[in-house]
């Protein structure tokens, strides 16, 4: 059976549109993990188009590779960042691509919570909800948030003894996920597009021929490998060391460990046995009792100044 | 064709994600309420160099597998370019393992 | 129109293997008294709606895990030419598409946003990390054997002996790592109770009876794979091919959880070291005695 | 072959440029890496395409391609260990934050 050609064209738009959407959300959405996703979804994408290449190898190897590598990408991106999840940066005023890309982000019952909290401390105002912030001037922003945290340690309990002074300046290190160039780049990036979409379209025809590729593309490739390319198949193996030497040497264990603030039971290493549960519930350690009631912006709050607790110590 | 063998995988995956989406317009249960504190924060995982090694070291099969094909038919030559291969990669594991690389932060 | 055909056939396949996955290895925790893991009871009857979920991503999880499972369940062969279809590189699409499980299961979990589901979402892809390399290192072995990715092709170089003799390090192995493909007993970190079964705890309704399906489903392409490539897929004497079939997987599925609950748990960590210090080095291993089998001449045609 | 060979060519146009802009606009360095993946993943898909299109017999292409991802994985473990080095000793891995790495 031929694959027929709406067949072949509705299969074509949908892996170009999953690896083009995909690269554009994970340029602009305001949550690291979800950009980590996108990026997959692209690579995915892409593979298909390898798939309608007849490179069906290929395509397997390129889901195979990023799904792996992207999901450890990911556990790193959300160790380096301080709003992995992106529930705080989704409340801002965004530019409409990036608001479409971070849709859903924001925590439902914020609004409500918020407006409870606010009650119990006696304070009017409403805080923290959406900031209002347009990307480019950070530093408007910051000061915003300064402020805001200053009121949040002011009536938040448990942040009582430790709210002193902490938040001069780690604040304004993470709000914005981009550099002040952002405008450049995009139309600098828009054009390098048209430029490049313009010559491909003006070019005359490449010398294509009509044959079909060897189906059993595994052996064809196996054969390359252990004759013409056998030095480039070594080869990837020494690079492989060489990758495995540096990652072991630059990030073994031990030299600089973690500060404190930042422990938490994710992916602890606990025995899984029944009599150990206990220990695991979920707002046993790090939480103060009433974290059950805290959500959204407030429980970010809690994060900061388990981090300020932290720092403090070192 | 190798495009018409992958026609199956394709519609499979549309038929599942219109079945999800079918369910998730038709089946609207009662809500079981689930109090729960956001947990994105508390981010920390023990096996950073076992997730760096695993990063290189996946590459290694998409070299197997088509060297795996091939290898009865080649024969000894085969052997001995795999023999080498697979020790340049126990050199790698072997130096993870010896410099503490492998163990649980 | 065979595809059109074909496919519902594989869904069927999958739908029973999976129900009968379940029933088995519900009997099988009735008696041994073990933490059931993944195939602990889910909520149908009640939606969940966690309060601080990324609402793209949440609904994502258990349609990707199920759509793995799926897809893996095409290159299995179940009689001559019952088969979904037969991709020429079937055995390396396998471990691709089961992928898509775990992908699910890290997107549910971190899309729910709860403590316990967000652990779980850490748990399995240490699981990912784990498991991926020697499962590979101990597919080669059937490969080199065979000379083909084929799946078809690796069941018909099967007719005089099967793998499981030539082979015995690559089945442990296969056991082994196939237990921490399908997250079961003594690797089902990401499903313990500690954490209350991960990220069940946090769905329902539909969401829930996609997880029950794909989470039996792995169970039953594990399975099914191992005795594609080490038991000789569906040929035997007298009984028809599809029989056969289904009595290896069952068979094989059985042996793997009882010798999960004849272990003690092990948590993430012990797992990985496991995995890094021993499996794979004794999957390389394995490669080069292979190898030498076939340099004798024993194996290939 | 009903999509013509322009069709890939453009496909890949966009995600280079798209690449660009990630790797020219994000602050954090792991964004960089990944967008220089996407980079990576552009050249790939041009690669093939003309593999199909121009030279179906000779598959070299796809050993490049495989080299290209083999490059692209092992300059991510290499990438993510060295930030985890910077994250240890300076709890960002922002790039603006690293101005004295400028020689």
């Amino acid at each position: 059976m031929i694959l027929g050609p709406v067949a072949q064209i509705v299969a074509f738009s949908l892996c170009a549109l999953i690896a083009i959407a995909g690269a554009l959300g994970m340029a602009t959405t305001m949550s690291m993990f979800r950009s980590g996703i996108f990026l997959m979804a692209s690579f995915i994408g892409v593979a298909g188009l390898f798939i309608l290449l007849s490179a069906d190898l290929l395509g397997l190897l390129q889901v195979m590779m990023y799904i792996g590598g992207m999901l450890v990408m990911i556990l790193f991106m959300v160790l380096f960042s301080h709003d992995p999840g992106g529930a705080m940066m989704a409340g801002m005023q965004l530019p409409i691509i990036e608001k479409f890309f971070s849709l859903g982000l924001l925590p439902r019952e914020q609004k409500q919570d918020e407006h409870d909290q606010n009650e119990q401390s006696g304070h009017g105002g409403n805080g923290h909800q959406p900031m209002e912030q347009n990307g480019q001037d950070d530093h408007a922003g910051h000061a915003d948030h300064g402020d805001q945290d200053a009121e949040q340690n002011g009536h938040d309990e448990h942040a009582g003894q430790n709210g002193h002074g902490g938040h001069e300046d780690h604040e304004h290190m993470d709000m914005s996920m981009t550099t002040p160039i952002k405008k450049p780049a995009a139309v600098l990036a828009v054009l390098v597009g048209v430029i490049l979409v313009g010559l491909l379209l003006l070019r005359p025809a490449w010398p294509i021929v009509a044959a079909t590729p060897n189906p059993n593309s595994a052996e064809m490739v196996g054969h390359l490998l252990m004759g013409k390319y056998m030095l480039a198949f070594e080869g990837a193996g020494l690079l492989i060391l060489i990758g495995i030497f540096g990652a072991v040497f630059l990030a073994r264990a031990g030299h600089f460990p973690d500060e404190r603030g930042r422990e938490a039971r994710v992916a602890v290493d606990a025995q899984p046995t029944a009599p150990e549960a206990p220990a695991l519930q979920p707002v046993a350690d790090a939480d103060p009792p009433d974290a059950a009631e805290l959500v959204g912006v407030t429980e970010i709050q809690t994060r900061r100044n388990l981090e300020k607790d932290g720092r403090g110590e070192q | 064709m190798i495009v018409n063998a992958y026609a199956i995988v394709g519609l499979i995956c549309l038929v599942i994600v219109g079945l999800a989406l079918l369910a998730a317009a038709l089946w609207h249960p009662g809500l079981r309420p689930l109090q729960v504190p956001a947990a994105w924060n508390n981010y920390r995982f023990g096996y950073a160099v076992y997730a760096l090694i695993f990063l290189a070291f996946d590459m290694e099969m998409i070299f197997m597998y088509p060297w795996a094909v091939v290898f009865a038919s080649i024969g000894f030559e085969a052997f001995a370019d795999m023999f080498v291969f697979i020790a340049i990669l126990s050199a790698g594991i072997a130096y993870a393992w010896g410099m503490g690389g492998l163990e649980w932060e | 129109m065979g595809v059109v055909l074909q496919m519902p056939v594989v869904l069927a396949a999958l739908l029973g293997g999976a129900l009968l996955t379940l029933l088995l290895e519900r009997t099988l925790l009735q008696r041994t008294q073990t933490e059931p893991g993944p195939a602990a009871a889910v909520d149908y009857r009640h939606a969940v709606d966690p309060p601080n979920a990324d609402r793209w991503l949440y609904p994502a999880g258990p349609v990707l895990a199920l759509l793995g499972v799926a897809l893996a369940t095409v290159v299995i062969p179940f009689g001559p030419n019952l088969i979904g279809e037969d991709l020429g590189i079937g055995v390396f699409y396998f471990i691709v598409v089961v992928d898509f499980v775990v992908l699910g299961i890290a997107l549910g979990g971190w899309g729910a946003n709860t403590p316990d589901a967000v652990e779980a979402c850490y748990r399995i892809v240490a699981q990912l990390v784990a498991y991926v390399i020697p499962l590979g290192l101990a597919l080669v072995g059937a490969i080199m054997m065979a000379e083909s990715l084929s799946t078809v092709a690796i069941v018909e170089a099967q007719t005089g002996l099967w793998y499981i003799v030539l082979q015995p390090i690559g089945f442990v192995l296969y056991l082994i790592t196939g237990l921490m493909q399908a997250y079961r007993a003594p690797f089902l970190e990401p499903f313990a109770a500690s954490i209350q079964q991960g990220v069940l705890h946090t769905s329902g309704g539909w969401q829930a009876m996609a997880w029950r399906l794909a989470l039996s489903g792995v169970l039953f392409v594990v399975a099914a794979m191992g005795a594609v490539l080490f038991l000789g897929g569906w040929q035997g004497p007298l009984l028809p091919g599809p029989v056969w079939m289904l009595l290896k997987t069952y068979g094989l599925m059985a042996l793997m959880l009882w010798l999960g609950t004849r272990v003690r748990l092990r948590s993430t960590a012990q797992m990985l070291a496991l995995s890094w210090k021993v499996l794979i080095p004794v999957g390389l291993v394995n490669v080069l005695i292979v190898g030498m089998l076939i340099l004798l001449g024993v194996g290939t045609a | 072959m009903i999509i013509p060979l322009t069709a890939y060519l453009i496909v890949g146009a966009v995600l280079f440029a798209i690449g660009i802009y990630a790797v020219l606009a994000q602050r954090s360095a792991v964004m960089i890496l990944m967008g220089i993946e996407v980079l990576l993943n552009a050249i790939g898909l041009n690669l093939i395409a003309f593999w199909r299109f121009v030279r179906p017999d000779d598959y070299s292409a796809q050993i490049f391609t495989i080299l290209i991802v083999t490059i692209g994985a092992v300059e991510m473990a290499v990438g993510l260990a060295i930030m985890l080095l910077l994250y240890r000793n300076r709890q960002t891995v922002q790039v603006d934050a690293y101005e004295e790495l400028h020689g």
